[in-house]
């Protein structure tokens, strides 16, 4: 059962409530400087108000909500561009573990995640950053009764702070495995990438014959385990969606605010319609935005079969707007903006990333154009 | 005839059967190239086929034939751009800008004189625009003197659709002059059979000659035929509706989808790059087919969050500024675009179809159509203003 | 001997007078619906004055003047959106006579076409309007001592009004030929492609078995023929973008003057910010397009190794450059610019044609990064 | 030392020679990730390196070191940048902003006074905008109060480049508050190291800290010290000149060539795209980024006309705005279509190059760069007023 749109509400004041007592741009900027990267406190307050565990079924612990509640907190993560395991832990290690079909090894795992005892990632990007299969990096085969894992993993989110990782590997025959691997295990191996974004850590992950045990998969090697990853895809799509439609509101807001307040000239700059026009623009954007990404986290609690078109269309739009919103912001506070105090700066490069951590628009519109046109071409 | 009430499935099927049944095969190629009593004759029989289904005004009062929810006319709007049919065009300002303007700000006698001659097949057109009154509406100078109990009118309007067809208008005028601009302003009906009107033609930048000058020298206007009191003409012209509106780019929006874009791509299988390359299998084309299809979702997204809120009751007015400006902008980019992709084969002239949308497939003159929907209803900057201004709070 | 820029001012002064009075768009309006679809006493007045022998030789009866000169005519009929032969027989036939070897058969013919006796054009587009050599859809081979044409060229300019025409054809070995062609040869047949643009006229050529004597042939069949060719296809894309310029040229002075004039709101609309900065970013544009036209028409009168570079860089940028100005025009216009009494439907029209006459902006991309990539990238 | 009126063609070689003799190898590697303290190093390094060849100011009067002709100048500029050389950044005020100001606007004594030390390597800052006057720059409120032969100057100045390595500032300050607000400004030589000056450094967006807010507080300046009449510093503040200015883009045009796009070429042909596709082969890719290279030479066309004109003697201070806003937009574009083709790869931190251009391969942070140059400078929006009103007359 997803939330009325009154309960909704509520977790939207509850999230904005709290995040702006709790990610103040000040805070914000202590947490990037310090060895964690994230707010142990302000974690184990979303893990308390039940935020990690929205759309987890109640027969697991959860709310039993949906990827459309869920948003609503992704969304206000984005407006306080709170750096935060939530991401990884309850968006990408979560979905990949209620998405998976072996319950003996999921469910443990993830009543860990829901209860912020532990924190995970996936790791299924290539070192040079592409999500398509026949490009994975790492290498699964068997060994003994249990498999081994060669390679590496790029651009894997908050993998250095996770407990366990969901990792996607490729036989040599082509067949793909997901499954769950200990962060301590031996031959495993985290790198800081460092982004320009300060707010999100991303890591390259190698593993040098890493042994897992064979009862470690989620799903079955082949095809289902393909579909799990898509999904994953669609999830890490539609959550970088709704951070950045999130991000692109509070600049609106801001910027509006500043247009309204500065003076220049002996008016608010906001009255010259240079100025207005550019944030009539970021609000045509933004409202497409929300819209948008409130319809693809909406469709994440539907049928399976239309997720690769949801995150096509999600990734081919909201990415480029929200950045084109940041850059407008960036354009009318001018000056100021350009400074590393203001937080104009923290807006577009979360946004830029958002825009491209699970794969460039351009890619998602061959994906689009791949899997609609025969359909479209025929009808 | 289509009744409301029924499941949503139903009404679907429903829409679906009727226009298999009813839409003329082939009316995109023998309307093409029309000229313009031949527009007319066919928007006439179309409107006609219309008003037989239940499907000409299905978002009017149950009294007067409609009834449909919101939800069924999002149904109905989906499935007639689905079903391909031409626009009713001749009747759009009768049945979406005049009637909702008289179940608002009409008496029960106006409702009972003018809205069975619409449901009966009267053409209506509107009197906003002055050759000096464009973006400045409220500057409008066709004057009205009151006489008793008529008006005498004189001045000119301008981008008049179909007023040389039209029965009646719906005219604003200035009724006092002394007064600040917008608060002068009274919202008249004229029968346009009345002497003293003279009509021009205008032909528009894309070919069709909808457009009109309409002149006014002396005309005689019952007192009776005033909609909403005496100066206060300017809010009763705001009439047309935030969900009438919304569902009236839904289907617009549905139709550059079916039509527009997944026209495109189905045509671009047999388009040929200089290389001899098929279209459709060029990286760069597919990057930007795919993006204009995943855009008109977009659109679609914002229009199903409008209309969520007006079922909720929500005020969306301040959506209506922002819809123009996503619906027109992408419309006219991607007509662009595709013209541009077509090269210099998209620069033959194919024969203009104006009773389509702007999907006609001939996509150079879809964009310069496509400058109409930039332009008309209150230019993008001037939306923009009100954006930064209604939403936004900026100052003037 | 180019013109000295005082030279090039008068020459700019008298076409400007001369087209302002003869060129109006009244009489624009009433040329384009004759048989003839353009003025012949103006064309008259235009060889009288010279303009067909600006860039001829003097031993051939020329000025002796450039193409630099040239494109001030051309850039004149762009503001004036004169239909007229001139791009046809003095760009494009008379430049391939110009490049042609065998001056024994180029001679007399140009001698004609510049003191206006006849008019020629050049059919080198495939039907499908592709000037790729493989496209193209003429073919020739050996009949006797003559050769013979077969199949079709497309998107020929005024081939109705021409009385020769130069015809680029394909042997079955894929060898080039470029090869002078009467008019009014047998199995020769002109059919009108209706353009939206209705001040230039083009057109489907056939040739169903034309019997064309082996001395006609402009060059050698072969790579020289190839050359002569991509030699008129770089003066097409100049001409059409000093065209396009000065359309766009005209199109911003009478829109800042519209824009100095319309009032509502009480003001000039050009005191908008809105509309004031449509004008500034069509000012921009014009003054980088007559930047473009003008180096690319003083590039065609120096060394031939850089022409196809030069096409690409003009093709890439003024063409779309110049639409936009006469979208922009439309946008401030509004209302009065959407009737079909104003001119600005006529420039936007004329504009588009220009940009693809010669080959699709992006085409020309394509190319340019096939000549020049290897060579920086190598760099 | 590189001398002015020779052959073009061997001041070429000599400026290609020069080049690859002094421009240390791997400087890009070498510098990227450098703090402030070692980027001043670098640069003051680098400007002894300039102020040997003869290369340091080749636009000034002979009398003074330089003397070359435009011809010359753009001929250096091409060189300059196409042997990479590093930006002579923390001199540029001094010799491109301050030097013309004092050619132009300075007395004799003035002159023998300021511009010995500029040439031996003193740095200046420019002291002009505020925080309430950015865009609004005439509206400054930093105040000088007639003292004698002395001026107390009291205030707050913000955006100033280069404020901590200063030597001297030149500074607009308002010595009449009852005048229009062009009207009482002066223009003053402050030495940096009087008392009463306080710096503090502002990071900027992309990395960097060569931004500065100044505080004067009681600084004492002597009359002698003002450049120009009193309250009418306004037009000497527009001191540069559009050959100056016309030459300083056409080096970042052609640096932006060289190492911009030619090197993103260069680069692509390593970068895969998801399908592990080589980025330089896909059509896409190649179609943009010949865009890009061609949009660098209409920049480089519209910058040869300027300097024609200049040659010839026509007035092209119209055009400093038209070239402001084409190369601004061009860099910026080009930067943010480059960031957006290398996807997640390209935000990873490559580490900031202070001490080139736009050009430093680390596209994403000299796309956040590239928005100083859309407001610096004035702001586009302004420059595009400028445009509206001086070269079209359209109404303010």
């Amino acid at each position: 059962m997803t939330l009325s749109s009154a309960e909704q509400h509520e977790l939207r004041s509850t999230a904005r409530a709290l995040l702006g007592r709790a990610s103040t741009s000040k805070r914000v900027r202590e947490v990037v400087a310090s060895e964690a990267g994230f707010d142990a406190d302000l974690w184990k307050q979303m893990v308390e108000l039940g935020w990690t565990s929205i759309h987890v079924p109640e027969r697991l612990g959860g709310a039993g909500c949906g990827y459309a509640d869920l948003a609503v907190v992704l969304h206000e993560l984005g407006r306080a561009f709170t750096p935060s395991p939530f991401l990884a832990t309850a968006v990408l290690a979560t979905g990949a573990l209620l998405a998976a079909d072996h319950d003996e090894v999921a469910v443990p795992v993830l009543a860990e995640l829901v209860a912020g005892g532990s924190l995970g990632t996936v790791a299924f990007a290539s070192v040079g950053g592409s999500y398509e299969p026949a490009q994975r990096s790492v290498s699964w085969s068997p060994d003994g009764t249990a498999v081994q894992l060669n390679g590496a993993a790029g651009y894997v989110v908050d993998a250095a702070a996770s407990d366990v990782l969901v990792v996607a590997a490729r036989a040599v025959d082509g067949t793909t495995a997901v499954m769950l691997v200990d962060a301590t295990s031996a031959g495993l191996r985290v790198e800081r990438m460092q982004t320009i974004d300060l707010t999100q850590r991303l890591f390259n992950v190698s593993f040098d014959g890493v042994r897992v045990a064979a009862e470690q998969m989620l799903t079955e090697p082949g095809p289902r385990a393909e579909a799990l990853l898509d999904r994953l895809l669609t999830l890490g799509v539609v959550a970088t969606a709704s951070d950045a439609a999130g991000i692109a509101e509070q600049a609106l807001e801001s910027t509006a605010q500043y247009a309204r307040e500065r003076i220049q000239f002996g008016r608010p700059i906001g009255s010259f319609q240079a100025v207005k026009h550019h944030c009539a623009n970021m609000a045509v954007a933004v409202e497409a935005s929300r819209a948008t990404t409130k319809a693809a986290a909406t469709d994440l609690d539907g049928e399976p079969a239309g997720w690769r078109t949801t995150a096509g269309i999600t990734a081919s739009y909201v990415g480029p707007a929200c950045s084109e919103v940041c850059a407008l912001a960036m354009r009318v506070h001018a000056g100021i903006g350009f400074t590393w105090e203001h937080d104009t700066h923290m807006w577009m490069k979360r946004a830029k990333l958002d825009e491209v951590l699970f794969g460039r628009p351009a890619w998602h519109r061959r994906r689009l154009a791949d899997d609609m046109f025969p359909v479209l071409a025929a009808k | 005839m289509l009744e409301p009430g029924g499941a949503l499935a139903e009404l679907r099927v429903g829409v679906r059967h009727w226009c298999e049944a009813h839409v003329p095969p082939g009316w995109r190629h023998q309307q093409r190239g029309a000229d313009h009593a031949e527009l007319v004759e066919f928007l006439r029989w179309w409107g006609g086929e219309l008003r037989c289904s239940g499907l000409f005004a299905p978002h009017w009062p149950r009294e007067w034939g409609g009834g449909f929810s919101v939800e069924e006319q999002v149904v109905i709007a989906e499935e007639l751009a689905r079903g391909d049919v031409p626009r009713n065009a001749l009747f759009h300002v009768a049945v979406f800008n005049v009637a909702p303007t008289l179940f608002h700000n009409a008496t029960r006698e106006q409702r009972d004189r003018f809205l069975p001659g619409i449901r009966d097949g009267e053409v209506w057109c509107q009197g906003y625009s002055e050759p000096d009154a464009g973006s400045d509406l409220a500057s409008l100078q066709t004057r009205a003197v009151r006489d008793g109990d008529r008006y005498i009118v004189n001045g000119q309007k301008v981008w008049t659709s179909w007023a040389r067809e039209a029965d009646w208008c719906m005219l604003l005028v200035r009724t006092d002059p002394s007064e600040a601009k917008h608060q002068g302003i009274s919202c008249l009906v004229v029968d346009m059979h009345s002497p003293g009107i003279a009509v021009r033609p205008i032909q528009q930048a894309w070919g069709p000659a909808d457009f009109n000058e309409v002149f006014f020298d002396n005309v005689v206007i019952p007192v009776e035929n005033r909609l909403g009191p005496e100066h206060g003409g300017w809010g009763v012209a705001q009439g047309t509706l935030a969900a009438e509106r919304a569902i009236s780019i839904l289907e617009m929006t549905e139709r550059l989808r079916h039509h527009g874009i997944e026209g495109a791509i189905r045509e671009a299988v047999a388009w040929r790059l200089e290389r001899g390359e098929v279209a459709l299998d060029d990286p760069a084309v597919r990057e930007l087919l795919a993006e204009c299809w995943a855009e008109v979702h977009v659109v679609r997204n914002v229009l199903n969050q409008m209309i969520d809120d007006i079922i909720l009751g929500v005020d969306v007015s301040g959506s209506s500024s922002v819809i123009k400006v996503l619906y027109s902008e992408l419309l006219h980019r991607m007509m662009l675009r595709i013209t541009d992709l077509r090269g210099v084969a998209g620069q033959i002239d194919a024969g203009v179809l104006a009773c389509a949308g702007w999907e006609t497939g001939f996509w150079m003159n879809d964009f310069i159509h496509s400058f109409g929907w930039l332009i008309g209803g209150g230019t993008n900057e001037i939306q923009r203003n009100v954006i930064g201004e209604r939403m936004l709070g900026l100052p003037r």
